[in-house]
């Protein structure tokens, strides 16, 4: 999973996991979700083909699609970006994230005279 | 007033142990009682500030301590473990040289000997105790750790999150806590709820074993089953054994100001070295000759010992500044200086 | 049934821009992945990744012997950690807020900071005690504290805070290699701001300071969320033809005298600007190491604008108890004008 | 939870099982059966099935069969016979619910539950049979020469199965041949059990399963577009496709739904 910069959340990629018994690639047989749709964690995500077997990739995150990377058919490697999905900025469990608002001022400086 | 509770039995039993083990025990118990007084007299004769005695509780020292794998385990004691100090090999010297008020952890190699630092805080330590025994077992190394404390320690919030984090942990660690009775002044009805440290075992997750503490067969047996039983990954246990400081706290203490003398005397009837020394000589494992060649070879040691810390040299005031970190700080090296400066003579 | 493998949230240091939080947790990755020894531990670090996030993904990728949650006992925590210091361990616990801090002063004054000088060198204690500290973020009682000056009091201690991602990763780095006791003050405020820089070695010494913005007219000391700050302050001044230079202190044990004493030097004017309260607060001390060592380079009395000498106050009203960018502006007017 | 199905006379694990998903008491059952060379976990866990049936409110019973997966891999073909298969079957359901279930198979599994519905009908309420058609999928093949060459078409199949981590080819091998020694056989067919029938239009396993289907009273068909033997497993339509047919209520339920007020 990767972190990158996004308007009011963050944007999270999640990459074709291994998914054991030495695979390499895998085989995008079908997408479950579409780009802008608002998926639950778990919510089977896409359907994939190994070299043994067919497998269903539940969601790793709540959140709204922003993009899927394959298309149908199409191979990828392991590690090779699957999805990418707005997230939620997460405060933790207490607090706030500050706004990066711009702070106000009312004091005016007069400069030294040098 | 509270209700003195007295362990059971009058003579400690001589168990499975083979006589030479009896002796030896014998021997460190007769060492530490030697080296106690001699700590008493240096304490009345100005070359120790102070002293706190262990006497009455050398069986419960001697017997937990001698059941350690000294090449593996490690002890965590608090200020009144002398006898474990003896016990372990500890160069006694360093250990007392803590109470000549030269180093407040003594002058003794910590790692090295396993014997952590003398440490005042009571119940402090034994988190630690805690800790090592999780790296023991995180490393897959053999090594127990036992976490020394009194009935007055067993009150302190560090002493209840040590036990719950070994009993979530399992980590193999003793508690051994030497219930002598009284916390200065404070005597266990008024320390300890429920009366029973052992019993604290139970809320945590683990075995709870009370023995007497006079009885250093017994306690050597008990620790060595919690040690084997902490060592085959069984998690630890809490061992309390009932004994008695037959002394007041410290050499500054008054104890007739909060204790009936006569308390005192009952207890030594069941002094520990008198009460092994009946049963090696019961069980004819130790003859005349014995007592007085032991005697005789745990007195030149305890000599060698009193006159080498009297005699130690008070340490450089450059050792303020050399231990206070492994990678001194610019600010900390600059105050060195002004202290060679203005206070070094 | 079958548990998916996912690979965990992480930074990549290789990336351009990242929030503290990411940096922090990358730091801890690279830390864990080049030394066996170091451990993470904590409330809630381990399946949760941390009440703020910063140790995710640690615990499935180093496994759950050297990233673990422990009980709820911030002392039985820090006494840990000195048990593991001692057989051999590298630990890095996590304090989950600076409040709960307090449960453990006992553990990190008497036991942390003294263990290598009580046993004269023989037990290093190489603990790097993770704090998210100060306020900001509206939190309730106890989980917006700064405790830097009870820490830098503390002898055997080394105190430091990041102001930035980039610089947070570095002062880890530093902080969990070096072989004494680190308290590591992360500022909440800042742990969710993205900022530019690649997660780079440290290239400073322990104890350096790094001057984040230059000026010619007054030097801001600061450290962790007040730097940011401080520098929204410059830009202020600057559009009054005023040049701040603010000092980024980095490590407030031990301060950066010779840091400081140069910027006296180039401006003559110095405003100290914390969090904490005013009195016995690491302003003062700063003001003392300033007026030692340049009180001929010095133009008028150094000025402290800190939060008051009151409890962290609730939400709507922590705006009030910070700082702002009026109170430092006027402190720096009070500077010019003497 | 996973269980163990002993011999109740010597006490001997016989096969392992996973009884998972929905736990209300009035929860439907449904139980899971694998094809050759894989197990539950592959053919149902990770194909998202038991997640799909948990959020339709159902209870699983997903079996590893002897020679797979958790299971105890007996090298006998003897055990591997469809009518003994489809018999431990029959003592899994018994042993984990009450009453009839529904089945879901695949493969290998459609051709257990399908004896295990002529054997057992009244352990079986509906059968969904995956991957499956009429043609003896061992024709041609020698099953005591799997592993050498020219062993026939199932020798591929064999060769994949038996590569994989965990797998005993020699537990396969005598599975192949105790299976292949009881060819399929359309007649007698399970009565009064409504049966679907899904395949791949890719599969050529499941070659005339619209036949079978036009042969059998009550049966249905579904071709998945574009998915062959494998890739049929995980799809949506085949999962939407099963739940809609054990969705249909009984031929009398009504009457039973009266008897119980």
């Amino acid at each position: 999973m990767s972190e990158t910069a996004g308007p009011g959340g963050a944007e999270r990629t999640f990459a074709l996991p291994d998914l054991g018994e030495g695979l390499v690639e895998a085989t995008v047989l079908e997408w479950l979700v579409r780009a802008g749709e608002h998926i639950e964690r778990n919510q089977p995500l896409v359907e994939l083909e190994t070299s043994k077997s067919a497998v269903e990739i539940p969601s790793p995150h709540s959140g709204t699609v922003a993009r899927l990377h394959a298309a149908e058919g199409e191979v990828l490697a392991v590690g090779a970006a699957l999805v990418t999905f707005e997230v939620e900025a997460s405060a933790g469990i207490v607090g706030t994230v500050p706004t990066e608002e711009r702070p106000t001022r009312r004091v005016r400086l007069r400069p030294p005279s040098e | 007033m509270h209700a003195e509770k007295t362990a059971q039995g009058i003579e400690t039993g001589a168990g499975t142990l083979a006589p030479e083990t009896l002796r030896t025990l014998y021997r460190h118990m007769l060492a530490a009682r030697m080296l106690d007084g001699e700590a008493i007299a240096l304490q009345r004769q100005g070359v120790f500030p102070a002293y706190v005695s262990l006497h009455g509780q050398e069986a419960a020292q001697v017997g937990s301590a001698a059941a350690l794998d000294p090449e593996h385990d490690f002890a965590f004691p608090t200020y009144r473990e002398l006898a474990v100090a003896v016990t372990m090999g500890v160069d006694l010297v360093g250990y007392l040289a803590s109470h000549r008020a030269l180093w407040h952890g003594g002058l003794y190699d910590p790692i090295a000997s396993r014997f952590s630092c003398l440490n005042a805080v009571v119940g402090g330590p034994v988190p630690h105790a805690v800790g090592w025994a999780l790296g023991e077992r995180l490393r897959g190394g053999p090594g127990c750790a036992i976490a020394y404390f009194g009935d007055g320690a067993s009150s302190e919030g560090d002493v209840h999150e040590a036990m719950n984090f070994a009993g979530v942990f399992g980590s193999p660690v003793v508690f051994f806590c030497q219930n002598n009775q009284w916390a200065l002044s404070v005597p266990n009805s008024a320390q300890v709820a429920g009366g029973s440290i052992a019993a604290r075992g139970a809320g945590y997750g683990m075995p709870g074993v009370t023995v007497d503490g006079q009885d250093v067969v017994a306690v050597f047996e008990a620790t060595r089953a919690a040690l084997e039983r902490a060592r085959a990954g069984g998690g630890p246990t809490v061992i309390e054994a009932l004994t008695y400081r037959v002394n007041p706290h410290s050499t500054s203490d008054d104890a007739g100001r909060y204790r009936d003398p006569a308390e005192e005397l009952r207890w030594r009837e069941r002094d520990p070295l008198l009460l092994m020394r009946r049963a090696l000589e019961r069980d004819k494992h130790a003859n005349a000759d014995f007592f007085t060649d032991v005697e005789d070879r745990v007195r030149a040691e305890c000599v060698r010992v009193r006159d080498e810390v009297s005699v130690l040299p008070p340490p450089d005031g450059s050792d303020m500044f050399a231990h206070v970190y492994r990678e001194p700080t610019e600010e900390l090296r600059r105050q060195h200086r002004v202290w060679r400066d203005e206070v070094e003579q | 049934m079958t548990e998916l493998a996912t690979t965990p949230a992480s930074a990549d240091a290789t990336a351009s821009e990242h929030s503290m939080q990411q940096a922090i947790n990358a730091a801890l990755r690279t830390l864990l992945a080049e030394d066996p020894a170091t451990l993470v531990f904590g409330e809630d670090v381990g399946r949760l990744g941390g009440v703020f996030r910063v140790t995710d993904g640690l615990q499935a990728e180093f496994g759950d012997q050297r990233v673990f949650d422990t009980p709820l006992a911030e002392s039985g925590i820090v006494g840990l950690a000195v048990g593991l210091a001692m057989n051999g361990w590298r630990p890095v616990p996590e304090l989950q807020f600076d409040g709960f801090a307090y449960p453990a002063v006992d553990q990190i004054v008497n036991q942390v900071a003294r263990m290598h000088y009580r046993s004269r060198g023989a037990a290093p204690m190489p603990i790097t005690l993770r704090l998210p500290s100060f306020g900001g973020i509206q939190a309730p009682e106890h989980h917006g504290e700064s405790l830097e000056a009870l820490f830098a009091h503390v002898p055997g201690l080394k105190v430091c805070s990041p102001s930035d991602p980039a610089d947070a990763y570095r002062l880890l780095l530093q902080s969990v290699r070096a072989d004494d006791p680190v308290v590591y003050l992360e500022p909440k405020a800042r742990y969710w701001n993205r900022s530019p820089g690649a997660l780079t070695e440290p290239d400073l010494p322990i104890g350096a300071s790094r001057v984040v913005r230059e000026g010619r007219h007054a030097t801001l000391v600061a450290w962790g969320a007040m730097v940011h700050h401080c520098l929204r302050v410059a830009e202020f001044a600057a559009e009054d033809g005023v040049e701040l230079e603010v000092l980024d202190l980095r490590w407030l044990k031990p301060i950066d005298t010779a840091g400081l004493t140069a910027s006296v030097r180039r401006t003559g004017r110095v405003v100290v600007v914390h969090e904490a309260p005013l009195t016995a607060g690491l302003g003062g001390e700063i003001a003392a190491l300033v007026q030692e060592h340049a009180f001929r380079d010095l133009r008028a009395p150094v000025q402290r604008v800190t939060g008051f000498d009151v409890p962290y106050p609730a939400g709507p009203l922590e705006p009030q108890y910070l700082p702002n960018a009026d109170r430092v502006l006027l402190a720096v007017q009070r500077t010019l004008e003497f | 939870m996973d269980r163990t199905l002993l011999d109740p006379a010597t006490g001997a694990p016989l096969l392992r099982y996973t009884v998972g998903g929905a736990t209300a008491p009035s929860a439907p059952t449904v139980l899971l059966v694998h094809g050759f060379g894989s197990d539950f976990a592959a053919n149902w866990v990770r194909t998202g099935w038991t997640t799909a049936l948990e959020g339709t409110g159902r209870r699983f019973v997903g079996v590893d069969l002897p020679g797979h997966g958790r299971s105890p891999k007996p090298h006998v073909p003897s055990h591997y016979s469809p009518g003994s298969l489809g018999d431990l079957l029959a003592r899994v359901l018994a042993e984990s619910g009450d009453g009839p279930a529904d089945v879901v198979a695949y493969s290998m599994g459609s051709r257990l539950a399908w004896q295990l519905a002529v054997d057992h009908p009244a352990s079986v309420r509906r059968i969904v049979l995956g991957g499956f058609g009429p043609e003896d999928a061992f024709a041609g093949t020698d099953p005591d020469r799997l592993g050498g060459e020219d062993a026939g078409p199932f020798a591929a199949v064999f060769a994949a199965a038996a590569a994989l981590p965990g797998a005993d080819p020699t537990a396969l091998a005598a599975c192949a041949k105790g299976q292949a020694r009881e060819p399929y056989r359309p007649v007698p067919a399970p009565a009064d059990v409504p049966v679907l029938l899904v395949a791949g239009e890719l599969d050529p396993i499941a070659a005339g399963a619209e036949g079978l289907a036009a042969d059998l009273a009550g049966a249905e068909l579904l071709r998945v577009p574009r998915r062959d033997h494998r890739t049929a497993v995980s799809a949506q339509s085949f999962k939407r496709a099963a739940v809609a047919f054990l969705d249909r209520p009984d031929r009398g339920a009504g009457t039973a739904a009266d008897y119980t007020g």
